[in-house]
């Protein structure tokens, strides 16, 4: 292969489609993604947090790659495994710590936890702990979009496990019939929990079933950035354009045990090594380095700087507040106007 | 049927149920931007109620959208859309189905709020067609309000006349959260007073619909009318009953249920849900702890719905929910002292 | 083209396959459905009968064509509109009148009415109230078949309507992963209700639908008998040797509204003729002409024949008994042992 | 914990409340073919919560089948198995994962029976890990019991003890309807003797733990265990309290439960489902028009969940639902006549 990595016209997407900053931040909420949860991951292992939690370490370059394309107006809703969703939605990781740690300070004010974190007035519509459940209601956002005439798209991540969901068939399908602006990304893991997908799943690609909804469907690398922003960037400019639902599968690995109770027997150490091997993180760095964006040592700084930013948010929510006892029945239902 | 009308309101004329629903969605839909309506076969075809109507014509397809048979994302797109800015009305076309949205309204519409803290609002109006007496067998007749009234989150109405039907449906859509409003299907035809305009029916209020002294019924739904009936005919032998509507199953009016049991110290609770777990259950063991308690003279009766799916066989369908010869054999046992 | 309706090599499937006896006996129960339908509706608008009823006229090629490789041993399940699907069956129209008009006579012991007729020990589990309900029941009954070794299959009737609900995808894919012996009969009748294929269906055709499933998907012409045999008995082959599930699409029409509320807004009377011109009794008839299985006049008397027994079968649910009041609640659990 | 042990059975051994269940389906599954488990990760996971363990290395994964995520369509899958001759086991991961297959459940299997006139039956068992107190919050914590309790057609059952959890399982799988098992995830580890071999609990009979004269309180699943210590407790300021075990929601037994309140003349329920419409409000109900209402001498009290969802923050979740102390509280008032 000739080097044309300074060609502009042949550079990958990614890098002649974003400014410096834009991929230099986004290198940084992958490391922030990664290091806040191992944060959390220590934080519980130390019996500080309570509950579980889903880690998706080695599946950042899906979570960031795929929100390249929004803005503060456009709509996410996100899975059990949101951590990642919620850093790339811009979700600040303080924040993110005090709802672990079931604060007041926290983003559900510690009613929440790990599985509900939201942020619905920077559009985050949430994490959602029932495996699809979060997939018509991001048809239902694009609805929302498309009937009041706004302009925003929604991303609705999910896993393999899920588009084996009812849930699944029913929103992809009213996308389509009502042309949504709504973009379906599958995060294939190859595993739900301990079921791999040649288990549950008749069809070997998730992106497949897009042709059951005359929808576009494609089936990428989701630990390359690039192929990523460049998949679902596609997907975002054609519902912005009006021309409906996407279906993307970022093909990607958890490195970590479905969640704390993981004894990690339906795999092979083998089989985790060689995704560890395609570090998301690592790659991204390299194309940054390779086409002169960044150089080591800045890397290295991004790295420190979500390092002292997670090590500051768990202090912050150490530090927090606990909610009032005599509030358990607070926030069910709107509070009287005063 | 012996529905007592509201003093006649200026701008009041006789409507259907089902007009009234249908007039109130009107309402709305000229109102607000916000409002659509959602659910399958409720454009051309004007539901399965004919509650929809013509509202199809007067708003067009976006607005009276007519929804594939998927009734969990159906629900879960109101749920969405309620969550970002939209205000859905959607129609379940027998609450029966419901229970295959289940998940979207009871894991999320009902708790997006709190397990967001407050920082959420799902504004969703679901409208639930139920109750027995078409002939159309076990899953399309059942009463399933208790289920709803169950889930903290929700409110979940009923409303027993036209001019409730239009106030509830208007009260439901000015609440910041999810209300349920069951709709019984024998009712949509049954006409009443209804007044003009837009006005609300408070969700949480019972209503006295006749006053006695010597026991009380709380009915609900289609089951106030046999109430009804069942104390004019008690009235003939001097037995005054007294008659609360519901109207709200979850919230429960505590405080006129109460006044009522501490006057007329009997208490008889009529539903059509199957009467284990049904709504007078609640309204019962409400009562056996309340400052009430000490007037009660006599045992609670409870008349739900028999301990079965209901029934093809018409005779046995009306055997499967209370009747008013039921009620009224009930409350001449009661007070003739012989529970 | 060259007449060679003679040579057996290029018959139609079903005369090449059929027996001439088993062949007019398909043609019997076609008659037998129409009439039926009939006498139910007559009996309806003289309100004979309560409730509501989703009459099959014009959709009788599917029922019957699909059921021709069925043996009593094998299974279906069936929907809202499943008269034709009982008969096909194998189910007498008396007590199916006897079950419409509430009878302890009837399938069900007037129960369940038209909405639920079933014959559990004949492998008919029944029409469905609930669309799509059966969907998962007709895999279940598969997995049955295979985990003990049996050798039957199982026909799974549904509508175009039914394919939205995420009922259908959940079968399905699970059908497909656990390769199980079901056929999944889609009978598209252009509406559910009153909403088209193309307003709710993302894709043209529901077998395209297939292909999420990773099994075979066909179209074919549902009101032409020999081509929904041919079909159908390919998927049953195929299901019962082993080689898993498949999905079948009956492109056919009803001639009548959904059910008795229907004013019929949503289609143009032109279209309702086009398809009443393309009546599947009358061109199975004319194939069993054609192809000298029968006479015009043998035709007649099978049609009367169906007549009388539709008659027959209405005097005969009059004269049933109605259950008795005191046994509302029976039933509902099974009866404790003598 | 405070679990009153039964007399030591000839051949019973400790065990947890998960291995008995677990003994129990591998019973099932040596000694019927037709018995098959269905479930998310029960394979080689063994159970989100451990129950199915090792089964499939014994029996296979044939019989020990791993579904997709796919609760409608894999509790229809065994419903249409069940009615064709298999005796399903099918495993819900969470009970509130269940709100997505309650079409199957309650408008299937349960009135299948019914709908044919007895000419059908649906032998499946459906397990249900449910309640609170694991930090998993609103969408993993629910007590549904009371939804399923209100379903004619089902029964439902909700084992506290080792014993018990096998017995009823057992039970549950001789038994022609579809029974739902709930389990409490908080008793998994909860050791107790459990006897050897194939025994059944009979469905429908309630369990006095401890018997007691002032006053008497009806609790299920781990709320039996907060009784019995609120029972040790009370004890000690002289109040003698009678602890029923439900144990089956559907049916309930009332006999034991009348008995009791016609012998102390006080009840508390505690349950740990939503307070409004949980099974607390039937028993109240149930006691308040039977002949037990003239031996009552103070309002019932029932303690439940809170009207809320469960909440994250621990100590907020231990608000939400009955605690001991509260018990304790509860009964102390009712007894000294301050309710
Ligand atoms: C409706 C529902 N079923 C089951 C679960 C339990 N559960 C949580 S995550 C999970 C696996 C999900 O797999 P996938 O969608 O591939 O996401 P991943 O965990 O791999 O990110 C399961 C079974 C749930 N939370 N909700
Ligand atoms: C779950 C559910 N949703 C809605 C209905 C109401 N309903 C009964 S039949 C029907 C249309 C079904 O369409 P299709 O599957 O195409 O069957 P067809 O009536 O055309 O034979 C509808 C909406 C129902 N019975 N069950
Ligand atoms: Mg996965
Ligand atoms: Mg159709």
């Amino acid at each position: 292969m000739p080097d044309n990595r300074h060609d502009p016209d042949n550079r990958p997407f990614a890098i002649r489609t974003f400014e410096a900053d834009v991929l230099k931040d986004a290198l940084r909420k992958m490391w922030l993604i990664r290091r806040f949860e191992e944060g959390a991951e220590d934080s519980y292992t130390r019996g500080l947090i309570h509950g579980t939690m889903h880690l998706s370490i080695g599946q950042e370059a899906s979570a960031v790659g795929s929100c390249m394309a929004l803005t503060d107006d456009d709509k996410i809703t996100s899975t059990h495994r949101g951590h990642g969703h919620c850093i790339a939605k811009g979700a600040e990781v303080k924040y993110m710590f005090a709802e672990f740690f079931g604060k007041e300070e926290g983003y559900c004010h510690g009613r929440g936890g790990s599985m509900h974190i939201a942020d619905v007035t920077k559009g985050n519509l949430g994490a959602n702990g029932i495996v699809g459940g979060g997939l018509p209601i991001a048809v239902g956002a694009a609805l929302a979009s498309k009937q009041l005439g706004r302009n925003d798209v929604t991303i609705c991540f999910f896993g393999d496990g899920a588009n084996n969901e009812g849930a699944f068939h029913e929103a992809l399908n009213i996308a389509a019939v009502w042309k949504l602006p709504v973009i379906f990304v599958c995060e294939n893991n190859k595993y739900g929990m301990s079921t791999s997908t040649e288990r549950s799943t008749a069809v070997k690609n998730i992106a497949e079933r897009a042709v059951a909804y005359a929808m576009p469907g494609r089936t990428v690398d989701g630990n390359d950035f690039n192929a990523v922003t460049e998949a679902v960037g596609a997907a975002v400019a054609r519902a912005r354009s009006g021309e409906g639902p996407s279906l993307i599968e970022n093909l990607t690995y958890r490195w970590r045990g479905h969640s704390k109770s993981d004894r990690n027997r339906y795999r092979t150490k083998d089989e985790i090594e060689s995704w560890v091997a395609q570090d998301p993180i690592e790659r991204f760095r390299k194309l940054l380095v390779d086409h002169d964006i960044i150089d080591a040592a800045e890397a290295d700084t991004i790295r420190a700087a979500a390092e002292a930013e997670v090590a500051a948010g768990i202090e912050f929510a150490k530090a927090g507040t606990d909610p009032k006892i005599s509030d358990v029945t607070r926030y069910v239902h709107a509070e009287a106007k005063a | 049927m012996n529905v007592p009308t509201t003093v006649e309101k200026p701008g009041s004329r006789e409507l259907s149920y089902a007009e009234a629903l249908r007039e109130a969605m009107g309402l709305a839909l000229e109102r607000d931007d916000r409002v659509i309506l959602m659910g399958e076969d409720i454009g051309v075809y004007g539901g399965a109620f004919q509650v929809t109507g013509d509202l199809v014509d007067r708003f067009g397809t976006d607005r009276v959208r007519d929804t594939p048979i998927s009734e969990l994302g159906g629900a879960g797109v109101a749920v969405g859309a309620a969550l970002t800015g939209l205000r859905p009305i959607f129609e379940f076309q027998f609450s029966d189905f419901a229970m295959l949205a289940m998940e979207q309204i009871a894991n999320q519409a009902a708790k997006l709020r709190y397990m967001l803290g407050g920082e959420a609002s799902v504004p969703v109006v679901m409208r639930m067609p139920g109750g027995s007496g078409t002939g159309a067998a076990a899953q399309h007749s059942q009463s399933l309000e208790a289920w709803f009234g169950h889930v903290p989150g929700l409110k979940v109405v009923q409303p027993s006349t036209p001019e409730d039907a239009k106030g509830l449906l208007l009260a439901a859509l000015e609440d910041p959260d999810p209300v349920i409003i069951f709709e019984h299907k024998m009712l949509y035809k049954m006409k009443g007073e209804v007044p003009e305009g837009w006005y609300t029916t408070p969700i949480g209020k019972a209503a006295i619909r006749r006053e006695g002294t010597d026991v009380t019924i709380v009915a609900s739904a289609i089951m106030v009318h046999r109430a009804l009936a069942a104390a004019d005919e008690l009235a003939k032998d001097g037995i005054s009953v007294e008659v609360i509507d519901l109207r709200s199953v979850r919230p429960i009016d505590r405080e006129t249920i109460i006044a009522s049991v501490k006057k007329t110290g009997k208490l008889v609770c009529v539903y059509e849900g199957v009467r284990t777990l049904g709504v007078g259950a609640e309204i019962s063991a409400m009562i056996a702890e309340s400052e009430a308690f000490d007037f009660l003279d006599a045992p609670i009766q409870r008349l739900g719905g028999a301990e079965a799916p209901i029934p093809y066989n018409p005779e046995l369908e009306k055997a499967a929910v209370p009747q008013t010869p039921g009620i009224v054999d009930c409350v001449r046992k009661l007070v003739g002292g012989q529970v």
